[in-house]
């Protein structure tokens, strides 16, 4: 299982978590997890979002594996300028 | 993709600052930019915009302009396809209203015309039947439960009950409890600002020729910080497939964020489409200031609580961002931002998007940032006064280090802010005496950085010089320290590479030049793209000596036989290896396409002292040093020219420059006469320390360095002002009229 | 758009007079194209004067000088003459614009502007400087205060072109000085401003002064008392308050853009202390 | 609108074109003789990105009339280098790294060889004042300042 820590306003969708539990070896599991076990997270997935993996901001990158230790953070699709 | 394992190395070329490849045509008149190219038969595009802020339209009567001699299309919203997609949608009615004008200057109707003498007689005879809106312009009157609407029926999921319909998004950020956190402080400092919107300034307007031929195929010539973008959006907005639609980007004269998208661009392919001619568009400075992409302004509340001997217990900020009247984001990366600097056990920060009537917002250097951080820094440096604490010391104390949990989630691995206010406070310019009367503040920046889709195509010619074609264009020296990094990869010199940027047509796709990326994404596909090369080179080496690929390595610029086989070839150099490549299996090449991560977040520290005329409210900058991490400066001059550049945009906002509407709802100042960016004479000498802190995730260390600089300003300026006049100004710009009130003059 | 390169001023005034439609004198060009540009004026006919014999030179004339009305500021900043002799008013109009702006700007087309912002009046005005002015009847000259009529307006009549500004004579022991405030260190217009011209006795007390205020009001203002309230004084700090308090008193802003009602009004009197004491220093008062 | 010919100089060659009464300079160069160099970034003398010389002044061409070049001597940017021989000034911007965008250069270019060719040795200060109509948005103004500084000092010792 992989721990996702999500930011503060997903909480109303994964039942007032902030930090929730999927089974998932790479990212693209993880997010088509999270959208099944939280439908409340669909919509934001399906607008973009980055994970961080172990410090590391990733904002597509389907196939990046993550450990049953990484540390994994969910947050929004970032542009620059 | 696994990051790229930084390894330490001597370099040999990067590092050099060496004369870069468009420099000569760029000092002789001789680049070509936006409104600089010309088609045979080509047309004037112009553009008719709304005079109102909001209206309702109800009718546009054309029928006199296309009558016009000379006039060759005529163009409304309703020429223009539905939109399925939000987000095509939102740009596309950016570019053309369709049902309402949402802003001042929003373009309602758009001609094509032998000359520009023609076009401008024809929106004049263009009647559009407006029914005047009530409007609204200022964030914090916009998210009041009645203001009126700009959008209807736009709000996220996540915007709570009973907000005005004019909230489109809410995020929220942190860990902690802040309450216990506040509860722990010696003293506890709330504060409310509010940051103008403020306009990216580029020197060069906005400019497209568009040609769209009766087969269906369309050649898009514009300025812009991404041309495979514009070719996404475009031909979206078209209905067009991708390969029939090329577009080339010519030299961008300033982008800074505000050229990622396209406002003329659709304009001009859709009038050549209707007209069948070349259509050229170019805007004014006043149509660059209504129609373009500002920032967002916002209206922010901060409370921190400090210990009495520096240490924060807990950070709080809310945060009300109007990008305009369309949704945007970046109230989500402002708030992220806000607190990156600090090490914090107690952290919450909340963001509202917020719809009113302006120009929907686009992309400017570190967006999002530089208006959380000025709020955060300057109740930072307000609690360093109330203790009488060095700012320095309690930022170092506080700072986010390897390990710290940051405010937005992640865990830091190895990052460079405590180096970076180690260089600052050791740096004669902290310790440098004050005159009396003058202040010196500093502030922390921060920004996340990007990599993104990448694709280099490397040709190794025969005469044993190398051609880079990659997909960015080059908007302050990019060209040469892609032809840097090719050349130290290659084991070459400089000189021997040229590097440009293609069009649509030659490349696979590349992401906008945007998020301090094109120096490490584009870099790194570069690297690979020459590893690949190398590949081939001592592959074809191999062959000649007769002996395994895997015997071949590649030293200084030539294949070398190593292990069993060392010494016994002479070395056969890029060159000897070029010069017979067509017998040896025909040209040789690298190339690599990539999605790069692992950009690595950037901190800067700024340092200004300032002296604020009392009697006036005038603000004077007299010294200005930036320090900020670069990983590794793969062309010193223009990493300083990064932070030189952006500093003096922060010092602009923070004194100066702003987005003034009228009750009207019109804008105030379209024009550089009163949209008030530095010019030469306001400024000292801007200094730059270079940190070189390897960024683990590129293989020569680099770090993204284009963002971060214009972060600190606002607060440094502030904190300078606070330190030189002895007030705490809550608002930006710190324009005199401003000063001088709170002098209480 | 008819295009008329003049050759006499007669020959501008009357081709100006007898154009029924819009019509604007080209000098320097730095405020008609501009206007051009955003499409505030189309002009029918606009009369080049630049090429009437005499008009773009500085001649010495009873003690002063006749600046002619097509001569660039630039040219006038480099004339050591008028700027020995009035340096507030070359001041002033060398803060017009930028470097380039200087090449083409003139006084006389900065005072036919009449923007109450515009930085050669006030300096003319406090020298008492006097206009030529060709019309379809012939030569008149009128006092430089009397030109402007409110924002973008003239006194001038149709047909009327300021063909050259005079410059009077001053005794020894006199000079001016002219500020402005702008919110940036060039490029603005002025949010206020404030020349003022004195003469000194030999023991260095102002036996006579003028203030006058831009930016204020709708026209250039002449702050009579602020002037009367510096006679008889060597510009004590007390004199300097009351004069700022006598130049705030006369000052009837508006709130815009560039500044406050608030702001103009306190800046105007903070620049008219701050160009007393430049104006006196440079009139040999020492201080 | 008729167009009217005008007969001018420009860097040092006898040239003519036709214009309209109302276009600039600015737009007679860059639309009639396809000379780009200088450029439109305001069109109100606010930015500097369009300047030239007229008859030896410095002056932003979008602020002059076509019409007004008749009989005038104008230099560009493109008439700044000898043939292959970039101008000190240039080869300084390249070198100092003066340049990042480079749509500002051309104006900056010609402003500053006016400078120099009236005050071989300003101040940095006078450098930033006459250039204060210049506007650049890419450097922050400091590379530039350093450039014409070492263009000077090489101008001087030639």
């Amino acid at each position: 299982m992989v721990k996702v820590r999500l930011w503060g306003s997903l909480r109303q969708a994964a039942d007032g978590r902030t930090e929730v539990e999927v089974e998932a070896r790479t990212f693209k599991e993880l997010l088509d997890r999270l959208g099944e076990t939280y439908p409340g997270l669909a919509p934001q997935i399906a607008r973009g979002v980055s994970l961080s993996l172990d410090g590391v901001i990733y904002r597509e990158a389907w196939f990046t594996e993550i450990g049953p230790e990484s540390e994994v953070v969910l947050m929004p699709y970032m542009t620059g300028g | 993709m696994s990051l790229d394992e930084y390894r330490k190395r001597e370099f040999k070329q990067v590092g050099q600052r060496v004369r870069r490849p468009d420099g000569v045509d760029k000092v002789t008149g001789r680049a070509m930019y936006g409104a600089d190219a010309t088609a045979p038969g080509m047309l004037v595009g112009r553009i008719l915009r709304s005079p109102h802020a909001h209206a309702r339209i109800r009718g546009i009567d054309t029928s006199a302009a296309e009558a016009l001699k000379g006039v060759k299309a005529v163009l409304t919203g309703a020429d223009l396809p539905a939109q399925e997609d939000d987000f095509i949608r939102d740009v596309q009615d950016n570019c053309m209203a369709r049902d309402k004008a949402l802003y001042d200057g929003h373009a309602v109707a758009a001609v094509a015309a032998v000359d520009a003498a023609t076009a401008r007689a024809a929106l004049k005879l263009i009647k559009v039947d407006y029914e005047v809106l009530p409007h609204v312009t200022d964030v914090d009157v916009a998210i009041k439960p009645g203001a009126p609407v700009v959008q209807k029926g736009r709000s996220l999921e996540n915007v709570p009950a009973g907000m005005s319909e004019n909230v489109t998004s809410h995020c929220e950020f942190g860990h902690g409890d802040p309450a216990a956190g506040f509860a722990r402080a010696d003293h506890v400092v709330e504060r409310h600002f509010r940051t103008a919107a403020t306009h990216q300034g580029y020197i060069e307007p906005h400019a497209a020729l568009a040609s769209v031929t009766s087969d269906g195929k369309a050649e898009l010539w514009c300025c812009t910080q991404g041309q495979f973008f514009v070719r996404t959006l475009c031909a979206a907005i078209m209905g067009m497939e991708a390969s029939q639609l090329r577009v080339t980007a010519s030299e961008i004269g300033g982008g800074f964020g505000g050229k990622t998208t396209v406002f003329i661009e659709p304009v001009a392919l859709a009038l050549s489409r209707k007209a069948g001619r070349p259509v050229k568009i170019v805007m004014t400075r006043d149509e660059v200031f209504r129609a373009t992409g500002p920032t967002v302004h916002t209206s922010t509340d901060v409370k921190i609580g400090m210990t009495k001997d520096g240490r924060i217990t807990a950070a709080e900020a809310h945060l009300r961002y109007s990008g305009g009247a369309f949704p945007c984001g970046t109230v989500d990366m402002g708030a992220q931002a806000a607190f990156a600097a600090y090490d914090l056990e107690h952290v919450r920060t909340y963001g509202w998007n917020v719809l009113t009537n302006r120009p929907k917002e686009a992309a400017y250097r570190a967006p999002g940032a530089p208006q959380s951080i000025y709020a955060v820094e300057s109740v930072v440096d307000e609690l360093c006064q109330h203790f009488g604490l060095d700012p320095i010391d309690v930022r170092l104390k506080n700072a986010a280090r390897k390990g710290t949990k940051s405010s937005y989630g992640p865990t830091f691995p190895d990052i460079g802010l405590i180096a970076t206010l180690e260089a600052a406070k050791k740096h004669p310019h902290y310790s440098a005496p004050l005159q009396p009367g003058q202040g010196r503040g500093i502030s922390c920046g921060f920004w996340f950085n990007f990599g993104g889709n990448s694709c280099v195509s490397l040709n190794i010619n025969t005469d044993g010089t190398v051609g880079v074609t990659e997909g960015n264009p080059d908007i302050g020296g990019s060209r040469a320290s892609i032809s840097l990094m090719a050349a130290e990869e290659l084991g070459i010199e400089y000189d021997r590479v040229r590097t440009i940027v293609a069009d649509t047509s030659s490349l696979g796709y590349n992401d906008v030049t945007d998020g301090s990326r094109v120096t490490f994404a584009v870099g790194l596909a570069t690297i690979k793209a020459a590893r690949e090369a190398v590949r081939v080179m001592c592959g074809r080496a191999a062959k000649i000596w007769g002996i395994d690929a895997e015997a071949v390595e590649w030293k200084d610029g030539a294949a070398v036989p190593a292990g069993p086989n060392a010494g016994k070839f002479p070395p056969m150099s890029l060159a000897e290896i070029a010069a017979v490549s067509f017998e040896t299996g025909g040209p040789i090449a690298g190339h690599h396409e990539v999605n790069v991560d692992g950009a690595g977040v950037s901190f800067g520290v700024h340092i200004v002292d300032v002296e604020v005329d009392k009697e006036t409210g005038q603000t004077t900058v007299l010294r200005y040093t930036v320090f900020q991490d670069a990983g590794k400066a793969v062309h010193p001059s223009y990493v300083e020219g990064q932070m030189q550049g952006g500093a003096v945009q922060g010092i602009g906002w923070a004194l100066n420059e702003e987005y003034i509407y009228g009750a009207d709802g019109r804008l105030q100042n379209p024009g550089f006469l009163d949209y008030r960016v530095p010019v030469a004479s306001d400024l000292p000498m801007i200094d730059t320390v270079i940190l070189e802190i390897p960024n683990p995730g590129h293989p020569y260390g680099v770090r993204g360095v284009g963002e971060t600089g214009i972060v600190p300003p606002l607060a440094a300026i502030s904190n300078a002002v606070s330190r030189s006049a002895g007030i705490r100004l809550s608002e930006l710009p710190m324009s005199p009229p401003r000063v001088l009130k709170a002098l209480g003059g | 758009m008819r295009y008329l390169a003049a050759t006499t001023a007669r020959e501008a005034a009357e081709a100006l007079a007898a154009e029924a439609g819009v019509t604007r004198v080209l000098a320097g060009g730095t405020d008609v194209l501009v206007q051009m540009k955003a499409g505030l004026v189309e002009p029918d006919l606009v009369v080049d004067i630049k090429k009437i014999p005499g008009i773009a030179t500085i001649t010495p004339e009873a003690g002063g000088f006749r600046i002619g009305a097509a001569v660039a500021n630039a040219v006038l900043g480099e004339h050591e003459g008028v700027r020995a002799l009035w340096p507030g008013v070359v001041e002033g109009a060398n803060l017009i614009g930028s470097t380039q702006v200087q090449g083409r700007c003139t006084m006389a087309g900065n005072l036919c502007n009449a923007s109450p912002a515009g930085d050669a009046a006030p300096g003319l005005v406090a020298a008492n400087a006097v206009a030529r002015i060709a019309g379809p009847e012939g030569e008149r000259d009128c006092p430089v205060a009397d030109i402007p009529a409110g924002p973008g307006k003239t006194t001038l009549k149709k047909g009327e072109v300021i063909t050259s500004i005079l410059l009077p004579a001053r005794p020894a022991r006199a000079s001016d000085a002219y500020l402005r405030f702008i919110p940036r260190t060039e490029m603005d217009i002025a949010v206020a401003s404030a020349a003022v011209s004195l003469e000194l006795d030999a023991d260095g007390t102002v036996k006579a002064a003028r203030v006058v205020l831009g930016a204020v009001a709708p026209t250039v203002v002449v702050a009579e008392d602020a002037g009367r309230t510096l006679v008889g004084t060597k510009l004590d700090e007390a004199t300097l308050a009351k004069m700022a308090k006598a130049c705030e008193a006369v000052c009837k802003p508006i709130d815009d853009k560039r500044g406050t009602v608030a702001f103009r009004t306190k800046t105007a009197g903070t620049l008219a202390k701050r160009a007393a004491l430049i104006a006196y220093a440079r009139a040999g008062g020492a201080k | 609108m008729k167009s009217i010919p005008v007969s001018t100089t420009i860097n040092g060659d006898a040239c003519e074109f036709l214009c309209a009464p109302d276009e600039t300079l600015l737009d007679a160069l860059r639309n009639r003789l396809g000379l780009t160099g200088a450029k439109e970034g305001c069109g109100t003398g606010d930015c500097g990105a369009c300047s030239v010389t007229l008859n030896g002044r410095l002056v932003c061409s979008c602020l002059v009339l076509g019409v007004e070049a008749e009989g005038a001597e104008i230099t560009t940017i493109e008439g700044m280098a000898d043939g292959d021989e970039l101008h000190p000034l240039q080869r300084h911007f390249i070198d100092h790294a003066a340049l990042q965008c480079g749509v500002c250069t051309p104006g900056i270019l010609v402003a500053a060889k006016a400078l120099l060719e009236k005050n071989p040795e300003p101040s940095d200060e006078e450098v930033r004042y006459w250039l204060a109509g210049n506007l650049c948005r890419c450097t922050g103004y400091d590379k530039i300042i350093r450039a014409v500084q070492a263009a000077a000092a090489e101008m001087r010792g030639a």
